[in-house]
């Protein structure tokens, strides 16, 4: 096509071609366009580097244009999309800084280092930010315990996040795991990163400054995940799985810890021009999109990075997915103090190349040109394709196993307790440090929400934030927009539910193949859903992720956009608990709450075929609701406060119960023609069980939000009466045996 | 009859724990070690070997990361 | 009063036992690259996952430096307290008896036993009563404690077993429910548990100051 | 030159990995294990094995709860 040829040593430079871009997973027309932007064909380094930067995984191409329709401005908002990761104003002069990333295909690969490297990976993303990772939350879908691979499955990403977590001391303080027939041949594995700031060190990743040299730091370059993104991250699983194998990457997280403080020291000494974390398609991606956002070019000399395998291609190198690296930039003049700190560190520190004007990324190989393609073509002209979203005549997914027939509330409340989706996370998270950093007020299973202690200030002596990370992705099958309005109303009232007001929400898209018209209609809907939970809320999206192509077998998974939500509470001595802990307490339902058992747990569990659609639920008043709680617990003056879940009242006053160790009587009335179970195990968004002096759970009542008083904490049986007939009268101590059922899965 | 499993990461796999030791050893006055590998030992007293293969394949190793070699009792065979 | 708490390549608590040394004296970081200790009182080996606990916790860190400095300074009969990953490296150092072997159920366990006091003869429970029950939390891969049984005998016999689990809430398999023990001198102790993270009500419990606060009670005469 | 150190807990040492993998194998249908023992294999290339021994006491192993054997390449001697 064009003369204007790169050097280069001629044998490396064999053209691949269509059909070697074909086989990187570019399409005919998009290898076209890659000639075009060009102006001739591209060798091996370029089109390993547009196959990278062009696929899903990095272009978001299937998703680009609805997470536009996302409301992402906010008051407290101080970095958006489009950054490694959100922030948010927490007062005092500091930020938060979070993101929830995917590893579902290589932790359905690999499962322990799977996991593991996506805790690595989300770290990184917040560091990369210049914020401290202060916590991280886990979100796990599986199929049904029941197959020996879900078990396998489970057991080792559990132990991954806990090895790097752990070792690496950032404590992982929350989480949530789902178990569920269309996960059981491509499990998710989410996890959030919280970090935190002052306000002002928070940095960008855009490169500046022509002349400015570009360190690597952190770990050696082997074959690591060569191919990694488009393969594993972008393509479905299937057949010849085995063959992906050899890209898995093992996560050090020693090197990670080393990485960590050496950068956050780098950048309290304000040694560093711009940072970025090396993630998905390694080198090519974090320097070109360095260069992209600062608006300059970059040049990268392959030979100067340090290899752990001999013999590697350039192209290798550039697309090579090895954990433990970052990229700075920084200015000749501070160069020596940056290696020395490195130095001191034992991190390894290279200038691999220089910040130019040329706006083009240009790979020399000791010096000869090996790769030299405009920043723009790469970063900004990937095509973007318009979903063609097609509602379903009927639910596509098969009605789950039945597992409960015939039962009466009570074996029904065991059964639930007892089943995978409820039963007591401690298993999975005494795995976990969830200590380590001296902040963590409120721990797993103590209340809803996870509750960080933060640095007093003057107005206020004990600040904390609250987490929590949601999605119940059947019910976002039966109806993928309220579903995710429900999954971001689950996480608000978990914040609620400690005294905490949402300042900020990130989110990860876990959905099938966006090419089926189905797939289409599910992520159109549930982004439609989650801006207007957001707005609902007044809350900004402040960044997230996609994972597409999330299907095997049988076809996709159930739609799971993971809702991961950030608050802040004045008074951390006031976090609430979920326990029941003074007998005598009132119980009140609090909020516009509407028990339905479709799309229950109990019709889970009965095998009862999914709906095509949920109740809409009155956004607003559950909104309200949620203000009414917090004002509540923040106040000081009710005892304990959870948020009515799966399992529906009976499950959640059980667990009130549970996390006390003392019982509780109470009485319901149903809904004129509803039986016990619906007022018992009915789910729908907007309740809450509150417990604490009978005049201040009255005085809630004050507002539009509905309260009833329902009983009364004590004794050591959980005793439910419905319509005047007793229906549970349950030891304490026989719920806690149902609770227990986890641990038989990890012994 | 006594039979070792020699697990250690495949060539070309990252090996942290090879790293942090090789490390070390300079400091201790070992100055000649030039690569360091940390991988497993397992030791297995049974009767019939023949299905050693299966077992590590199976079980004892991760053929993703991992490679083994059996070694037997001086004059046992599979 | 001043605390040195060793911050090692891979240590993960260290900011935290400086944070809870601060509240009962004036409390720095030493780098394990650091062969002299400055002027110090007392010194804190901490928690976390030194080297990466590659090879074996404890390991590596052992050779580092600053270790030469604390087993001279120990020899003087400075009060050392190694937490978790810190009493691995005292062990593995020969600082102190025994070894700490893998939990007996193989997995990292964060949990919040029971402990109870078994002896007042290192500094760091001087000012403690024996009996006295404290809920301090664990976190480790590599807490079961074990020494030869004559070893075990000579050290109940010498009242060098500092701390034990609480009946049935053993984490680890630890043999005899040891929870900590201390050097024949009493000056030297590691424990499994974490009394840097059980110093405030507000994140659970504030048993483990008591800690801190006997050393630097123990010490006060000679501070002043 | 290529050394092994195979370490293993000392007999009498409790050795939870390999009890656990013992407990596994039947369920595979590997019912004549008698006994599995779980240590550590570090295989080094070094120019004088000499001090291999002092290494193994030192760094490699703890020699209160662990047993080592050293195998060298064949041909090699110390
Ligand atoms: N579902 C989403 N909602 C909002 N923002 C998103 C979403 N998915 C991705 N983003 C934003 O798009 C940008 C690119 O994402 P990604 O490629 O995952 O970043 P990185 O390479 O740093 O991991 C990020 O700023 C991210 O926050
Ligand atoms: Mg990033």
């Amino acid at each position: 096509m064009s003369a204007v040829a790169p050097v280069a040593e001629p044998e490396r430079q064999a053209l691949p071609g269509l059909a070697g871009a074909q086989a990187l997973g570019l399409t005919e027309d998009e290898y076209a366009l890659i000639g075009q932007k060009l102006g001739r064909e591209p060798n091996l380094v370029e089109l390993a580097m547009f196959s990278l930067l062009w696929s899903e995984h990095c272009a978001y191409k299937h998703s680009r244009r609805l997470l536009a329709t996302l409301p992402s401005a906010g008051e407290r908002l101080v970095m958006g999309p489009g950054e490694n990761a959100g922030a948010v104003d927490v007062g005092g002069g500091l930020a938060v800084a979070f993101k929830v990333e995917s590893h579902n295909h290589p932790s359905a690969v690999e499962p322990f280092q799977g996991a593991a490297t996506g805790v690595g990976g989300i770290l990184r993303d917040v560091f990369a930010v210049g914020a401290r990772p202060i916590a991280v939350l886990d979100s796990l879908r599986f199929g049904d315990p029941s197959s020996e691979r879900s078990r396998y499955l489970l057991d080792r990403a559990v132990a991954g996040i806990g090895h790097y977590g752990n070792s690496i001391g950032v404590p992982t303080v929350g989480g949530e795991v789902y178990f569920e027939e269309p996960y059981e041949q491509n499990c998710l594995v989410n996890a959030m990163c919280i970090g935190l700031a002052p306000r002002e060190r928070l940095i960008r990743s855009a490169a500046a400054g022509p002349g400015n040299v570009v360190v690597l730091l952190g770990a050696s370059t082997g074959r690591d995940g060569i191919g990694g993104a488009s393969v594993l991250a972008s393509a479905e699983l299937g057949e010849g799985d085995a063959a992906k194998r050899p890209s898995v990457q093992i996560g050090d997280p020693f090197a990670e810890k080393k990485l960590l403080e050496c950068c956050l020291e780098l950048l309290e000494r304000g040694l560093l021009v711009a940072l970025q974390d090396l993630g998905a398609a390694g080198l090519t991606s974090s320097a070109a999109e360095m260069a992209s956002k600062g608006g300059v070019g970059v040049e990268i000399d392959v030979a100067r990075v340090p290899l752990r395998e001999p013999g590697m291609e350039p192209f290798e190198i550039m697309i090579s997915e090895s954990q433990e690296r970052m990229l700075c930039v920084v200015a000749p003049r501070r160069l020596d103090e940056v290696l020395g700190l490195c130095a001191r560190w034992e991190t390894q520190a290279t200038a691999i190349g220089t910040i130019t004007d040329s706006g083009r990324f240009r790979v020399l190989s000791d010096g000869a040109v090996v790769g030299d393609v405009p920043i723009g073509a790469l970063v900004d002209d990937c095509p973007l394709y318009d979903l063609s979203p097609r509602p379903p005549g009927a639910q596509v997914y098969p009605a789950p196993a039945a597992r409960l027939t015939d039962a009466d509330p009570g074996e029904s409340l065991l059964a639930l307790l007892s089943c995978p989706n409820l039963a007591s996370r401690r298993p999975l998270f005494e795995q976990y440090d969830c200590l380590v950093g001296s902040r963590t007020v409120c721990r797993p299973e103590q209340a809803d929400a996870a509750v960080l202690r933060l640095p007093a200030r003057e107005d206020a002596p004990r600040p904390a934030i609250a987490t929590s990370i949601d999605c119940n992705g059947r019910r976002v099958a039966c109806d993928p927009r309220s579903g995710t309005r429900e999954a971001v109303l689950e996480c608000a009232a978990n914040l609620a539910c400690v005294g905490a007001e949402p300042l900020g929400l990130t989110n990860c898209l876990n959905f099938g193949n966006p090419e089926k018209a189905l797939v289409a209609w599910q992520l159109t809907e549930a982004v439609g859903g989650l801006g207007e939970a957001c707005r609902a809320l007044g809350i900004p999206v402040v960044g997230g992720n996609v994972s597409l192509y999330n299907e095997a077998g049988e076809g996709p998974i159930y739609p799971t956009p993971v809702v991961g939500m950030v608050g802040e509470l004045p008074d951390a001595a006031r976090a609430g608990g979920l326990a029941f802990a003074r007998a005598g307490d009132g119980i009140a339902l609090v909020g516009p709450f509407a028990p339905a058992l479709a799309a229950s747990e109990l019709a889970r569990l009965r095998g009862e075929a999914l709906p095509g659609g949920l109740p809409a639920a009155e956004v607003a008043a559950v909104v309200a609701a949620q203000a009414a709680v917090r004002a509540a617990v923040r106040a000081g003056v009710v005892t304990s406060a959870h948020d009515v879940a799966e399992g529906g009242l009976a499950v959640a006053l059980a667990e009130c119960c549970l996390a006390g160790g003392v019982g509780a009587q109470v009485s319901l009335a149903g809904r004129p023609g509803g039986g016990p179970d619906e007022a018992l195990f009915g789910e729908g968004p907007g309740g809450f069980v509150l417990s604490g002096p009978d005049d201040a759970l009255r005085a809630l009542a004050a507002g539009a939000t509905p309260v009833a008083i329902i009983g009364r904490v004590g004794g050591e049986r959980l005793r439910i009466e419905h319509e005047g007939e007793e229906v549970v009268d349950l030891a304490v101590g026989r719920l806690a045996e149902a609770h227990r059922t986890l641990e038989a899965l990890f012994s | 009859m006594k039979a070792r499993v020699l697990v250690r990461p495949k060539s070309g796999i990252l090996d942290p724990q090879g790293q942090a030791v090789q490390r070390a050893l300079p400091a201790l006055g070992f100055t000649d070690v030039h690569e360091v590998r940390v991988g497993r030992l397992i030791e297995l007293e049974l009767d019939d070997p023949t299905r050693l293969d299966e077992m590590c394949e199976r079980l004892l190793t991760n053929p993703l990361v991992e490679d083994y070699e059996v070694l037997l009792e001086e004059g046992a065979r599979r | 009063m001043r605390f040195g708490v060793v911050r090692f390549p891979g240590s993960c608590d260290e900011v935290d036992a400086q944070l809870a040394a601060s509240r009962v004296g004036e409390a720095v970081l030493l780098w394990h690259a650091e062969r002299d200790l400055g002027r110090i009182d007392v010194v804190v080996v901490p928690g976390g996952f030194s080297y990466g606990d590659y090879l074996r916790p404890g390991a590596i860190a052992r050779f580092a430096p600053v270790m030469d400095a604390i087993a001279e300074f120990a020899r003087a009969g400075g009060p050392v307290l190694g937490i978790c990953n810190g009493f691995q490296v005292l062990c593995e150092a020969g600082m102190l008896p025994g070894a700490l072997l893998p939990n007996r159920g193989l997995r990292f366990v964060c949990r919040q036993p029971g402990v109870r006091v078994e002896s007042t003869a290192s500094p760091f429970t001087a000012a403690l009563a024996v009996g006295e029950r404290l809920s301090i939390p664990v976190k480790h891969t590599t807490g079961c404690y074990w020494a030869p049984e004559h070893q075990l005998d000579r050290l109940e016999a010498e009242n060098r077993v500092v701390l034990r689990y609480c009946p049935g809430q053993n984490p680890n398999g630890s043999m005899r429910d040891i929870a900590g023990v201390c050097n024949e001198a009493g000056n030297v102790m590691g424990l499994m548990p974490h009394p840097e993270h059980a110093v405030d009500q507000l994140t659970g419990s504030a048993d483990g100051l008591r800690l801190f606060e006997s050393v630097a009670q123990a010490l006060a005469p000679v501070a002043a």
